[in-house]
């Protein structure tokens, strides 16, 4: 279909699934770290937050090499993680969605953490009168609020996901159907001669997925919009 | 933390740039009325009544339960104080509707001791055909009435009203203060209830406090305070 | 032949993609073994050989980073050898009117002008480090360095010949030959710069030993050999 | 000093000079793309709005292959630039500049959207009916109440430009002093046997840029929040 | 685009899901106040003359400018029809201080034709000493009387107050009142007055248009309008 090869569609499958878990996984986790950086404070904050903002600051190159020495066979933090869940990322579309998860997780911790630090805190406190605890409160009220700079966050990371090449291929290499995502594809078509317009055709791909995410994102957000108008 | 006194008994002292807020009283009725001019420190003191603030020092009990005690290190959390709060300006929910705004509270409440009915409330108030609407759409009265239905239906320990009629037409107004009325005389719900209204004051108030610029120039009867 | 497949992770220099997709494939026919191929900078493969990657032959694109990783006792000794060669050569864009000769001291400063020679990172990329080595040999090195400007990797200085970017540039011969923008303007002698070798070995933690081995000799095979000569390619003595 | 040598000296001015150009000169384009996505409607939208991503979505070298094919020599916008400003950016600081700008752009542009559309539109109408034409509310109302989304973009931008490295090579190659910034020079050292522990103190270099650059913003961010505060 | 008409004329429909409303008077009165029940419509017929909505068919005249006419399509920009707006809620910019948000309107306006003078509006609202100080930090009544000092300085030629002593106690209420009387009588500037608050009707109104449930419901001086 479309002509691609095998490979290419492999390439195709393991993007969306890296992003996709990449980015939902990372997900709670932005949340969190998001509402500490907003609301807060705590010794080491702006430590916390100067690191969270590593991936976005370094070479991508860079990043895959410390995920390689920190999630590889060896890795402390891979090792740990096997012995604790039996998940293993070197080598493995796990690695590549780590990866993914990890380069795209500044823009998605900055726009929620953008969207908390908006909200009307007098909301949050009409809702601790009416007998919400911290946790219904951010449930009820403050992330329903923040609902568009989520949604904003999401499609960035996932966006950055679909694009991520440096920090990838350096982390778990460019193996077809494990580790191959599209820009690796891409990146492995511009390396040979005649290789430019398979690998303009898969970066065609690849707008097309970010142009449907997004287009999903616009419509999901025009809803939350209305819904929160404070004024139309 | 029970204690035998007085149904409601305020001491705080608060500092602002400008302001400074020196408050100490009591009272045992069931609707307590605070009266004084703008920016006299009437939101402050439900503020601190609340929880929504912790005062610099001061101590505040109702119904025997401490809710801040400064130098016993005690400040109970908004949260567990069950305070039935109608702002000022309304803070409704702005992403629920009316109806997911006005049952807010009763997620949070085990006990449904709450006095009146849902229905009650919502025909007194005329926000029946309100219900599927969103904050955004309502007018300035439609919203304090919604405001004033949530706070009422959260099954509260105490009432802390703030202006709650202000927005609204005399013929409402009315309709209301009977509603009030009706939940002082026949709840144990204490009420405290800011106005700049006589009228309100008259008709509502068991015991009045009038503030001037923090501090609590006198406390009495409505006819003791406001002269006759 | 065996009944049930074995599969061969191979990590490659991506320069070899097109030559080592075509006998892959031609191996897999003739054996029913799987043949994969992970292509990215030497590198970054030699690094990730070091952190334990599942592969089981490493081709690098030039001898330094098979030294580093024969140094770390990662590959089996005894397996490496080289396997392809190539050559390194002066282009220009299709439209260009320049001729030069390579030889001592000839005038690729002045030819160049004000304008940059597109070469792939002399410090780190095979490609880069080769020319330098030899405009260092014919003795214009220092003329030109002011003037080079360092691609990632030899495709990129490739795109900036063709797209006119920069009048010349310093690449493979078989980048040059399947590059119809460019045109060869000379050939450096092989006397001027190293060899220019991509060594191959069985990587030392393989659990395929003998089939790794078996697709190396394949790719001795004359057979194999052709989808190599067909991209330009040499075969390493 | 630090024992860096030159040419790493120049990376480092470099990049802070073409992180900041590349910031600065995409914050007024980013400032109208954002309120154009905020508050108009006009065909092809949503074209727009996923063309602005691409940058996020593309593997970096993609980019850069674009930026070669626009803004090269011979590229259509290149020539028409140069014949209307003097401005080459072909193997120039500019271009890298250039690059980098473009690839931080979508970020800097989603946080400012983000901003914009968290704004109470009352308070637009207030200074409208006041007299203020919709360019001086924009000014004195719009813009300062979405102060702190444009410095999350700003500083987005930034960091993402200090670590850009795919595109900017590719676009403008590496020369040093010219075209070499920290990324770059990175990446040489880690292609090198044994160059790590060079490439880790350059990445030091980055991560304390980024550092400064992120505590300015907080603390710029707290004095902002503090005046806008609907609530305290 | 000058008539020789009435000083305020509005005819306007507006449809919204749950409501209708349908005007049409007149007035020729210094002060038009508009009275009805919570929801009639009040706000909205303040945003059409104020030039934030548009009607969906209607012609708003102010002193002989045409603001709105939907069959000729005319619809002047609410920033050119100098128009002093006191909203329900206030509005004032939250980055700006009081300061800065009374002097907003200043900056439009070329012609300071404005007849009373910042001093006299402060003084009387009692805003002088919140001229530093943020929106944020305000009272509920102190936010409203800056709103008001606001829209009287911005020049307008015709002042829309919303409800504007409605926070306000009985003392502060009786000296602005003054002041709208003032502006009233001595100033050419027609104002439209939004209340429900009877004794507000009866000493300022001369001309009162009663609102109910979007529409009018009869128009007169106080005393015919209220009955005495
Ligand atoms: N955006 C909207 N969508 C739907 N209905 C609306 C909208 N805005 C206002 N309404 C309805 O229009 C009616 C009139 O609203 P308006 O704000 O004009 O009332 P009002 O007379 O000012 O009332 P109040 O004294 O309570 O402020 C109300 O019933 C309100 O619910
Ligand atoms: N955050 C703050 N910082 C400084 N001053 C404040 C702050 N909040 C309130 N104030 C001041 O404290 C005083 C009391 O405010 P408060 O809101 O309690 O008044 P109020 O009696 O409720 O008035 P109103 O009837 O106008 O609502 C006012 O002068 C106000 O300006
Ligand atoms: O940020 Mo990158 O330059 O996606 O690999
Ligand atoms: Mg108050
Ligand atoms: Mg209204």
């Amino acid at each position: 279909m479309f002509g691609f090869s095998p490979d290419a569609w492999m390439a195709i499958e393991l993007s969306l699934r890296v992003a996709t878990v990449g980015t939902l996984v990372g997900l709670p986790v932005a949340l969190l770290a998001a509402y500490a950086l907003a609301r807060w404070r705590f010794p080491g904050k702006i430590i916390l937050d100067g690191f969270l903002h590593l991936p976005l600051v370094l070479p991508p190159v860079v990043t895959g090499y410390f995920l390689l020495l920190a999630f590889g066979k060896q890795g402390v933090l891979g090792k740990g993680i096997y012995d604790l869940f039996g998940i293993t990322f070197s080598f493995r579309w796990t690695g590549a969605a780590l990866a993914c998860g990890v380069m795209g997780f500044p823009l998605m911790l900055r726009a929620i953490r953008l969207s908390f630090e908006a909200i009307d805190r007098r909301l949050e406190t009409a809702a601790g009168t009416l007998g919400a605890n911290p946790y219904w409160t951010f449930l009820l009220v403050t992330l329903p609020l923040a609902l568009p700079g989520v949604l904003v966050g999401a499609i960035l990371c996932f966006a950055k996901a679909l694009g991520e090449f440096g920090a990838t291929i350096t982390f778990v290499s460019n193996i077809p159907g494990e580790t191959q995502t599209i820009p690796s594809a891409i990146y492995t078509f511009t390396q040979v001669p005649g290789g430019e317009s398979e690998a303009l055709r898969l970066s065609c791909v690849s707008i097309v997925i970010a142009m449907v995410a997004l287009i999903l994102s616009e419509v999901l957000n025009r809803r939350i919009q209305r819904r929160i108008a404070v004024f139309e | 933390m029970k204690e035998k006194q007085s149904l409601l008994s305020v001491r705080a002292l608060q500092r602002r740039p400008d302001f400074t807020l020196d408050v100490d009283f009591e009272s045992n009725s069931a609707l307590t009325a605070l009266f004084g001019p703008s920016g006299s420190g009437k939101t402050s003191i439900l503020n601190l009544i609340a929880g929504v603030q912790r005062p610099a020092r001061g101590r505040i009990v109702v119904a025997g339960n401490v809710l801040t005690d400064t130098e016993a290190g005690i400040f109970i959390p908004m949260h567990r104080r069950r305070v039935g709060v109608v702002f000022q300006d309304a803070q409704l929910f702005p992403h629920l509707t009316v109806q997911q705004n006005i049952k807010f509270g009763q997620w949070f409440t085990r006990t449904h001791d709450q006095g009146l009915p849902l229905e009650v409330i919502v025909e007194v108030l005329g926000i029946g055909s309100l219900m599927k609407r969103r904050p955004a759409t309502l007018s300035g009265g439609e919203r304090h009435r919604v405001a004033l239905a949530r706070a009422l239906l959260s099954s509260p320990r105490i009432l802390l009203m703030d202006e709650p009629l202000a927005a609204l037409d005399d013929a409402r107004r009315s309709e209301i203060m009977s509603l009030i009325e009706r939940i002082r005389d026949e709840l144990a719900v204490p009420i405290v209830y800011v106005t700049h209204n006589v009228e309100e004051v008259r008709r509502l108030a068991l015991r009045v406090v009038r503030i001037n610029a923090g501090r609590v120039v006198s406390t009495g009867t409505a006819a003791e305070v406001l002269g006759s | 032949q065996k009944t049930d497949t074995t599969t061969v992770t191979i990590f490659a220099a991506a320069s070899l993609k097109n030559a080592l997709d075509g006998a892959a494939a031609a191996y897999e026919k003739s054996t029913g073994n799987k043949a994969v191929i992970s292509y990215a900078a030497s590198s970054a493969l030699a690094k990730q050989i070091e952190q334990g990657a599942p592969a089981d032959i490493f081709v690098s694109a030039d001898l330094d980073w098979m030294d580093y990783v024969q140094k770390a006792k990662l590959i089996k000794d005894d397996t490496r050898s080289n396997l392809l060669g190539n050559r390194l050569v002066l282009i220009a864009p299709q439209s260009s009117t320049v001729s030069l000769k390579i030889g001592k001291d000839f005038r690729l400063a002045e030819a160049l002008g004000n304008n940059h020679l597109a070469m792939a990172n002399v410090k780190s990329v095979p490609a880069g480090k080769y020319g330098s080595a030899a405009l260092e040999k014919l003795g214009v090195w220092s003329a030109v360095e002011p003037k080079v400007a360092q691609a990632d990797n030899v495709r990129a200085a490739l795109a900036l010949v063709a797209l006119g970017e920069a009048p010349l540039g310093i690449v493979y011969e078989t980048d040059a030959t399947a590059e119809p923008k460019v045109k060869i303007v000379d050939i450096f002698p092989e006397d001027t710069h190293p060899p220019i070798i991509y060594p191959v070995a069985v990587v030392g933690a393989t659990k395929n030993g003998d089939a790794a081995k078996a697709f190396i000799d394949y790719l001795k095979s004359p057979e194999a050999q052709a989808f190599f000569t067909k991209q330009g390619f040499t075969i390493a003595k």
